[in-house]
């Protein structure tokens, strides 16, 4: 079983979202028979809406509309069971993945607002310092959802422990790390 | 040389074998020669001038050679590869003759050259020799001298022949097997020429007219290579015995390359070795084909 | 001199639209050799065969061209015309002037002048054909049945009712196969033992049935009506011309703590046993892995045990017994090796299949696969029939059945369906409803394949009047939690998670090829699919040949199969067999390879590239009997006229009859004159 | 022997104990590492999430690192790490077009030649050594072991592990005398990196791998991973202020430095939410009865 | 042109060809065989020799011979005479191997067409005509 994660390019513009997830995971969702054992394995199953035996039918019919505005490819939490056991190799993890970046590609507008925030935080304190500071992290994150008092009563405790720096570390190859963001956005595109 | 030819008397006096076959010193350098008494091993040579293969009088055609009853045959490493082929292909049996080989740095292109080896006097066939340590020989005599001058002058031409467009080389080879005089004369020292009636001997019917016509050389020309596909032990022999200078070795030189490429064979001196020709693999290339 | 005759056909308009039919005839009779040359508005016709016989007596013909449709038409039927006038039918060729000529070119003048051309053709290649006469090989009229599963005992069965002897060989010391370890039978629910005990006793005292169990083929060699098998007899340290089975043996053995494989290792066996109660031939063996007198032997120690000896009245306990090779002719033989089944441990025999971890490779007490279950609901079973769990011996409330396990996944290798699962859970739930008033099955399936006479009826009745609940969904994870399983699965209908609590776990698992069946696929020369099931010669109309002629199979050795269908290919086999022993002889067309032993020089190159081992060797020897050479040698029996030997040989000093060099130059020659 | 180490930004975080006891205990056990010199984020969850190609790139520039400073094999202790970086490795090296044209997303030459390994995998390794420098044997300490998910995956790779019935933790503890409780969910996923945006979700998953863990009998949970023990550590927080018990969540370094002789301080004990403290002094008392 | 052709796939091609009403090029003369195993490059040579101007050699697609390995050693000794007759300098266009299946009328049809408009391209074959290829001031690197 042969992950392809980074996906393969070379195949001609797919027509429909099978293929293009197939163009770029070189995964067939149109091998997935509906099993569930995915979502049997899934830790989120019972939080989600879809889950992703659903995700991988709803690839199989082709509803990209409602696939890339579904809150529920946002709960997936990248433990990767289904992908160890889907008895069909379809890596349902790596499909979820790809329909994130295609959501982020097509319309960011209607993505869960504190994921994406997370998730954009996240990267944008990579592509600044090269490495994440957690508290730094935090900050920035609730800045952007405004929910600056969730969780708030553990940075104290966080602090005390020497868990969280303030101040976040530079690395000194980080306009190596910014060109790697470039080349890569580009290249999905 | 005295090694050789303490060996040669021993093997003859205890009647281990009554034939030595060897080379000696002849009037146009080296020859091969039959020697069956002790006292005749004194006659027998080794040197550059070597270039004969004598695992062709281990032939079973050669029945004259046989009523000398059981032969010790001196063979340098590429021979080796002959008598291998031979007993592969159940021509001769092990246990009835006796391999002598000698370790070789290389011969000379002309028999009677004394010259020391160089990149120009060395015969192509022996540029990046491998197989200086003679194997499947029952005693192995002489010291290992260093490699010949590597330096292919043969693999040089065939790259040239094949830069050229198809009509020149088509040129080219039907210019050369003009002078073809059909004298079989390539097959006559071949030992692997084992056949005991060769196809062009063949009347019913005849696939290859014995005139000198262009087709019947071509017909010729390609069946001998065809049938050595895989045999050939490159020795040279059929070459250097061209009355017409047709440039024979070259062909067998091409197809051992063919083999190469294609089905990844090379001659070898293992009589257990698979034949190129005898066997297959379900994958084999076939982009030649519609 | 050659005296040719040509018949060139119209074919009514097929070729007389575009080829001038008269005009070939009439270049025909310009032909050297050509005595006659007559056109014909159907040369098929009655009438039309009619000329050919007179032309063949006026003329006294030593060869006939039609010139007509394809060979593959109508060749037979000229060749009998030409047998009926009392020419060999070897000396008749067709111009294929339709499918060739007529059907693809438009132009007369060109079609007409390429008909002339094929004529020729025909005609110089007849003018160098020779007489052939029809090979006909003897037939052994004796079958070899190797299984003595239900397959086996079927085939078997029928070609000795069918009036033929037959050899059944079973590697077990009994035969009876799978089938006797069964419980009940679907649809019908019919005891297993019930229906196959009174067939087993059939096979044994057969007069047309030489059964030899505890056996295996060693090597197989010859051809279709001519095997040679060597059959291993391997010793059963019992003399089984006199024991009676009285078990006298079996009820002394001290050893009783070997894992009994026909229970599926539920129960416990001795080292000298019977594989079951109703075992035919009811004769035991002795384990020589597990006999302490043997073990004991192997480290030198002699003598040791010997409570069998002692216990054997009539002495027939023979420690000294070997293996015994016994040779066999046969003249067909049926491979009836059966299945076996997949296990989700951690080892496999193929590297490319691999064991369930989440669901503890197997490691859970409870948790059995669908012939253990079939064990604990049989009468004859380690419980007496009584549902009762491994680990306590508790009576199970609550079972699980999952199907597909192995079966259609492709990560874990195999990506097929095994067929019979469906139907054997539903059996499962029933009968466990059965025994267990007051139990709920649930079974997770993925579809219910429920395609055979009263099989879908049969699924039903287990959901609606036993009250199987069927889950559809794959099971993710099973564990252990106390004494209950924890089985975590997906309703995918209900769309939501479940996780059971089972109190056993019953898996139907995948049904596998026969480890070894490859070797023997090997010995047979037959091939077998990527998941090491056997090859029939075509799916749909040669379902149960093989591409080796005389072989034939039968039952789950092929694919997986369910009792029906496999005795249903278990009877065509016998049929197919019985079919060909009817023959007189073996008819083979002679077009066969020979060999010039003069000029031959044994390099054995034909050989080697010869697809059907034809080719032997010959010792050529002089009045004093000193060998002069070997050479080649061709089996006539064997050879199939492909002619690569021809094609391969140097000095060309092997020809194909009707195919000869001399015969293809004339019509290259022909074609190009 | 020498290895490559890459920490991770966790473990010079909330992970900085794990990175304190990785160190002392590879000391201990005479393993030398090397912390690859400018080492980046792997990207982790967001870059998967945002950008699958940066998320196989991103970990790439750490192995290219790695490569040219001539390291063979890096450990990376951090789980959810361990899991970006092995699925780079293991997607170049699956996936020819990628690995083609890796050096001109990275802007540096890259052959993929780098082995990346778990915590897990090192240390048993070392299993020998370990059970020679064992001079304080945890003796009847019962642990629950704690794989979670990222561990494992991709599953091809498992850390060298069966991804399915792992065996490594449970070997190593062994070692040093603690026993491993036998429990169910030690592989189930806590949340991971829902911790932030979704932490209801994490609070669930974290919770009831506690009460399994518990319930079977064990003292304290042993994890090898930065964002498993922030969710299972911190998390319980709010179970002190509900004042229900709790149960301390132990790095299996930390474990290993105790069993070695190391100081807690120098292990990093301090540093947990949930303190060790208290079940360690039972233990002291145990050991002391002992002799 | 002469076609050597084995007798269970290609022939058959070619009758299911005609029973398709396939028209194709007339210049083509089929010459059956058992099998592709059973052609011998000198075939090919005679043809020639003979004065044909391309030759066709076709048979079953690897692992449907009817002799289960007959073409297999067919391909091998093919593939050796191709490459020769390559360095030989001979004009590759009046050679065509090929695979045709007993259901391959049309391919069959297209092999025919494709083959002898490539012959025609190059005319009759003169390779054996002294007077074609004399006067080469190659005559001397050949000796």
């Amino acid at each position: 079983m042969a992950s392809t994660e980074g996906g393969v390019k070379e195949a001609p513009r797919a027509r429909t979202l099978s293929e293009e997830i197939y163009r770029r995971t070189g995964r067939q969702p149109a091998r997935c028979y509906q099993c569930g054992k995915c979502s049997a394995g899934c830790p989120m199953a019972e939080e989600t809406e879809l889950r992703p035996h659903d995700i991988l039918r709803m690839v199989g019919l082709n509803q990209a509309d409602r696939l890339l505005t579904a809150k529920s490819l946002w709960l997936c939490a990248g433990c990767e069971t289904c992908t160890a056991r889907c008895p069909n190799d379809c890596d349902p993890a790596s499909v979820i993945d790809e329909l994130r970046s295609m959501a982020v590609a097509k319309q960011p507008d209607t993505l869960p607002r504190n994921l994406m925030a997370f998730h954009r935080s996240f990267l944008d304190q990579i592509r600044a310092h090269g490495r994440i500071s957690e508290l730094g992290l935090m900050v920035s994150y609730k800045l952007r959802t405004g929910s600056l008092f969730q969780d708030a009563t553990a940075a104290p405790g966080m602090v005390t422990r020497g868990k969280l720096h303030l101040g976040a570390p530079s690395i000194s190859g980080v306009e190596e790390v910014r060109a790697i963001f470039k080349a890569c956005e580009e290249e999905e595109r | 040389m005295k090694e050789l030819q303490d060996l040669a008397r021993t093997l003859l006096s205890d009647g281990t074998v009554q034939v030595v076959i060897g080379w000696e010193d002849g009037p146009t350098g080296a020859r091969p020669v039959f020697v069956t008494s002790p006292e005749g091993a004194d006659k027998l040579i080794f040197d550059t001038r070597c270039v004969h293969n004598l695992a062709t009088f281990l032939s079973p055609r050669r029945s004259h050679v046989a009523r000398l009853g059981k032969a010790a045959v001196v063979v340098k490493g590429c021979d080796a590869r002959a008598v291998a082929m031979l007993l592969r292909e159940s021509q001769i049996k092990r246990e009835d003759i006796v391999l002598i080989g000698v370790r070789c740095g290389g011969v000379q292109k002309d028999p009677a050259s004394k010259e020391p080896l160089t990149a120009a006097t060395v015969a192509d066939k022996c540029t990046g020799c491998d197989v200086r340590e003679p194997h499947l020989a029952d005693h192995v005599v002489g010291e290992l001298p260093q490699a010949p001058p590597n330096d292919d002058a043969r693999e040089r031409f065939i790259e040239e022949l094949s830069a050229m467009p198809a009509s020149e080389r088509w040129e080219f080879w039907q210019t050369a097997f003009a002078r073809c005089v059909r004298c079989n004369a390539c097959r006559e020292v071949c030992p692997l020429c084992t056949c005991e009636r060769c196809i062009v001997d063949k009347t019913q019917p005849r696939w290859i007219e014995p005139s000198a016509h262009p087709a019947a050389i071509m017909a010729w020309q390609i069946t001998r290579a065809q049938h050595h596909a895989g045999r050939c032990s490159d020795c040279g022999e059929c070459a250097r015995v061209c009355p017409a200078g047709i440039p024979l070795d070259v062909l067998n030189r091409e197809m051992a390359r063919i083999l190469q490429i294609r089905f990844d064979y090379t001659a070898t001196d293992d009589p257990e070795a698979p034949a190129p020709l005898g066997a297959f693999r379900t994958d084999d290339g076939q982009e030649f084909i519609r | 001199m050659a005296r040719i005759g040509v018949f060139v056909c119209h074919c009514g308009e097929n070729i007389g639209r575009t080829v001038d039919v008269p005009s070939v005839a009439r270049a025909a009779q310009g032909f050297p050799g050509v005595v006659v040359s007559k056109d014909n508005k159907y040369t098929c016709s009655e009438p039309g065969q009619a000329i050919i016989r007179e032309a063949i007596r006026e003329h006294m013909l030593t060869g006939v061209v039609i010139a007509a449709c394809s060979p593959h038409m109508h060749e037979r039927t000229f060749r009998r015309v030409c047998a009926s006038a009392g020419l060999n039918p070897f000396l008749c060729e067709i111009a294929n002037i339709r499918e060739h000529c007529s059907w693809i070119h438009e132009d007369r003048g060109e079609a007409t002048a390429k008909a002339i051309d094929l004529v020729r053709l025909a005609v110089e290649k007849v003018k160098r054909n020779i007489p052939l006469e029809t090979i006909s090989i003897p037939i052994e009229r004796k079958a070899l049945v190797i299984g003595g599963g239900i397959a086996g005992i079927q085939a078997a069965l029928d070609i000795a009712d069918g009036g033929r002897e037959v050899i059944l060989v079973e590697k077990e010391p009994s035969i009876g196969g799978h089938m006797s370890q069964l419980s009940e039978t679907f649809p019908t629910l019919d005891c297993s033992q019930c229906i196959l005990t009174p067939r087993m006793v059939e096979v044994a005292q057969h007069p047309r049935i030489r059964l030899m169990t505890y056996s295996e083929v060693e090597s197989v060699d010859g051809y279709v009506g001519n095997f040679d098998v060597t059959i291993r007899k391997k010793a059963r340290k019992v003399d089984a011309t006199i024991c009676t089975g009285c078990g006298a043996c079996m009820t002394a053995c001290v050893q009783r703590k070997v894992s009994n494989e026909f229970d599926e290792g539920l129960s416990k066996r001795t080292a000298i046993y019977t594989p079951f109660p109703q075992a035919v031939p009811n004769i035991p063996v002795i384990d020589q892995m597990k006999c302490l007198r043997i073990l004991s032997q192997k480290k030198g120690k002699q003598d040791a045990c010997g409570k069998c000896l002692d216990a054997c009245a009539i002495g027939a306990i023979r420690f000294d017994q070997e293996d015994e090779l016994v040779t066999e002719k046969v003249g067909a033989i049926v491979v009836a090796t059966g299945y076996s089944l997949y296990s989700i441990g951690k080892e496999q025999d193929s590297p490319d299949i691999s064991g369930y971890g989440e669901y503890g490779y197997g490691t859970i007490p409870d948790v059995i696969d669908g012939m253990q279950f079939e064990r604990l609901a049989s009468a004859s079973g380690p419980t007496a029939g009584k549902i009762l769990r491994p680990s306590d011996g508790k009576e199970p409330k609550r079972i699980v059945f999952l199907q597909c396990i192995g079966s259609r996944d492709r990560a874990k290798g195999i990506d097929y369906c095994s067929k019979i699962c469906c139907m054997y859970v539903a059996k499962h739930t029933m009968l466990y409803r059965h025994k267990v008033h007051d139990g709920q099955a649930t079974v997770f399936y993925m579809d219910v394949r429920a395609n055979g006479k009263g099989y879908d009826e049969f699924t039903r009745r287990a959901i609606e009047e036993d009250g199987a609940v069927y889950m559809r969904g794959r099971v993710s994870r099973m564990y252990r939690d106390g004494d209950v399983i924890k089985v975590v699965g997906f309703d995918t209908l209900a769309g939501e998670p479940v996780t059971i609590d089972a109190d056993m776990v019953v898996l139907a698992t995948a049904i596998r090829p026969r480890p070894g069946i490859k070797d023997l696929a090997q010995k047979l020369s037959i091939s077998y699919d990527k998941h090491g099931f056997l090859n029939e010669a075509h799916p749909k109309l040669r379902p149960v040949e093989t591409n080796t002629a005389g072989v034939f199979l039968a039952g789950a050795c092929q694919a997986p199969r369910d009792i029906p269908d496999t005795v249903a290919t278990a009877s065509s086999a016998a049929a197919k067999v019985l079919g060909l022993f009817s023959q007189e002889s073996l008819e083979r067309e002679p077009t066969v390879a020979r060999v010039d032993i003069s000029h031959c020089a044994g390099c054995f190159t034909c050989e080697r590239v010869c697809p059907y081992g034809a080719i032997g060797h010959r010792e050529i020897r002089d009045r004093q009997g000193r060998l002069i050479k070997t050479v080649a040698d061709v089996n006539p029996g064997v050879c199939q006229g492909c002619g690569t030997c021809q094609a391969t040989c140097p000095s060309k000093s092997v020809e194909l009859m009707g195919f000869t060099d001399e015969q293809i130059f004339a019509e290259v020659n022909a074609i190009l004159a | 022997m020498t290895i490559g180490y890459y920490p991770g930004c966790s473990l010079h975080g909330t992970g900085r104990e794990y990175d304190e006891s990785v160190r002392a205990v590879a000391g201990a056990l005479g393993l030398t590492l090397r912390e690859i010199d400018d080492w980046s984020c792997c990207g982790a969850t967001s870059a998967h999430s945002v950008n699958p190609l940066l998320a196989v790139v991103l970990p790439a520039r750490n192995l290219a690192l790695a490569e040219s400073a001539g390291m063979t094999d890096v450990l990376t202790p951090c789980a959810a790490c361990y899991n970006r970086l092995a699925r780079s490795e293991h997607a170049v090296a699956t996936n020819p077009e990628l690995a083609e044209k890796m050096p001109r997303l990275l802007g540096r030459p890259f052959s993929n030649s780098v082995h990346v390994r778990t915590v897990l995998d090192v240390l048993r390794e070392s299993l020998p050594v370990i059970k020679e420098k064992t001079v304080q044997p945890l003796k009847g300490m019962k642990v629950a072991c704690y794989y979670g998910c990222l561990l494992l995956r991709p599953a091809e790779i498992a850390g060298g592990d069966d991804p399915e019935s792992p065996t490594f933790m449970e070997e190593i503890v062994k070692a040093i005398g603690a026993e491993p409780v036998t429990w169910n969910l030690r592989m189930d996923c806590c949340g991971g990196s829902m911790s932030i945006p979704h932490a209801e979700s994490v609070v669930r998953l974290s919770r009831a791998i506690l009460e399994d863990a518990r319930s079977a009998g064990a003292e304290a949970l042993v994890v090898a991973c930065p964002m498993c023990h922030s969710n299972l550590d911190f998390r319980q927080q709010a179970y002190t202020n509900k004042g229900e018990t709790t149960l301390p969540v132990l790095y299996l370094t930390e474990l290993l430095g105790l069993a070695l002789g190391l100081n807690a301080e120098s292990l990093g004990l301090k540093r947990h939410f949930v303190s060790p403290a208290p079940m360690l002094e039972r233990m002291a008392v145990a050991a002391k009865e002992a002799v | 042109m002469v076609a050597f052709v084995c007798n269970w796939c290609t022939y058959t091609g070619a009758d299911l060809a005609g029973t398709s009403r396939l028209t194709m090029e007339p210049n083509v003369r089929i010459v059956r065989l058992p099998c592709t195993g059973r052609i011998d490059p000198l075939f090919i040579l005679k043809a020639l020799e003979r004065g044909a101007d391309g030759v066709i050699v076709s048979g079953c697609h690897p692992g449907d011979c009817h002799y289960t390995s007959g073409n297999y050693h067919a391909r091998r000794r093919f593939a050796v005479f191709h490459d020769l007759l390559q360095f030989l300098g001979f004009e590759e266009d009046r050679l065509t191997f090929s695979w045709v299946s007993a259901s391959e009328g049309m391919k069959w049809k297209d092999i025919v067409d494709d083959a002898v408009a490539r012959v025609r391209a190059l005319g009759p074959f003169r390779g054996y005509d002294r007077e074609a290829v004399a006067g080469s001031e190659l005559a001397g690197r050949a000796a």
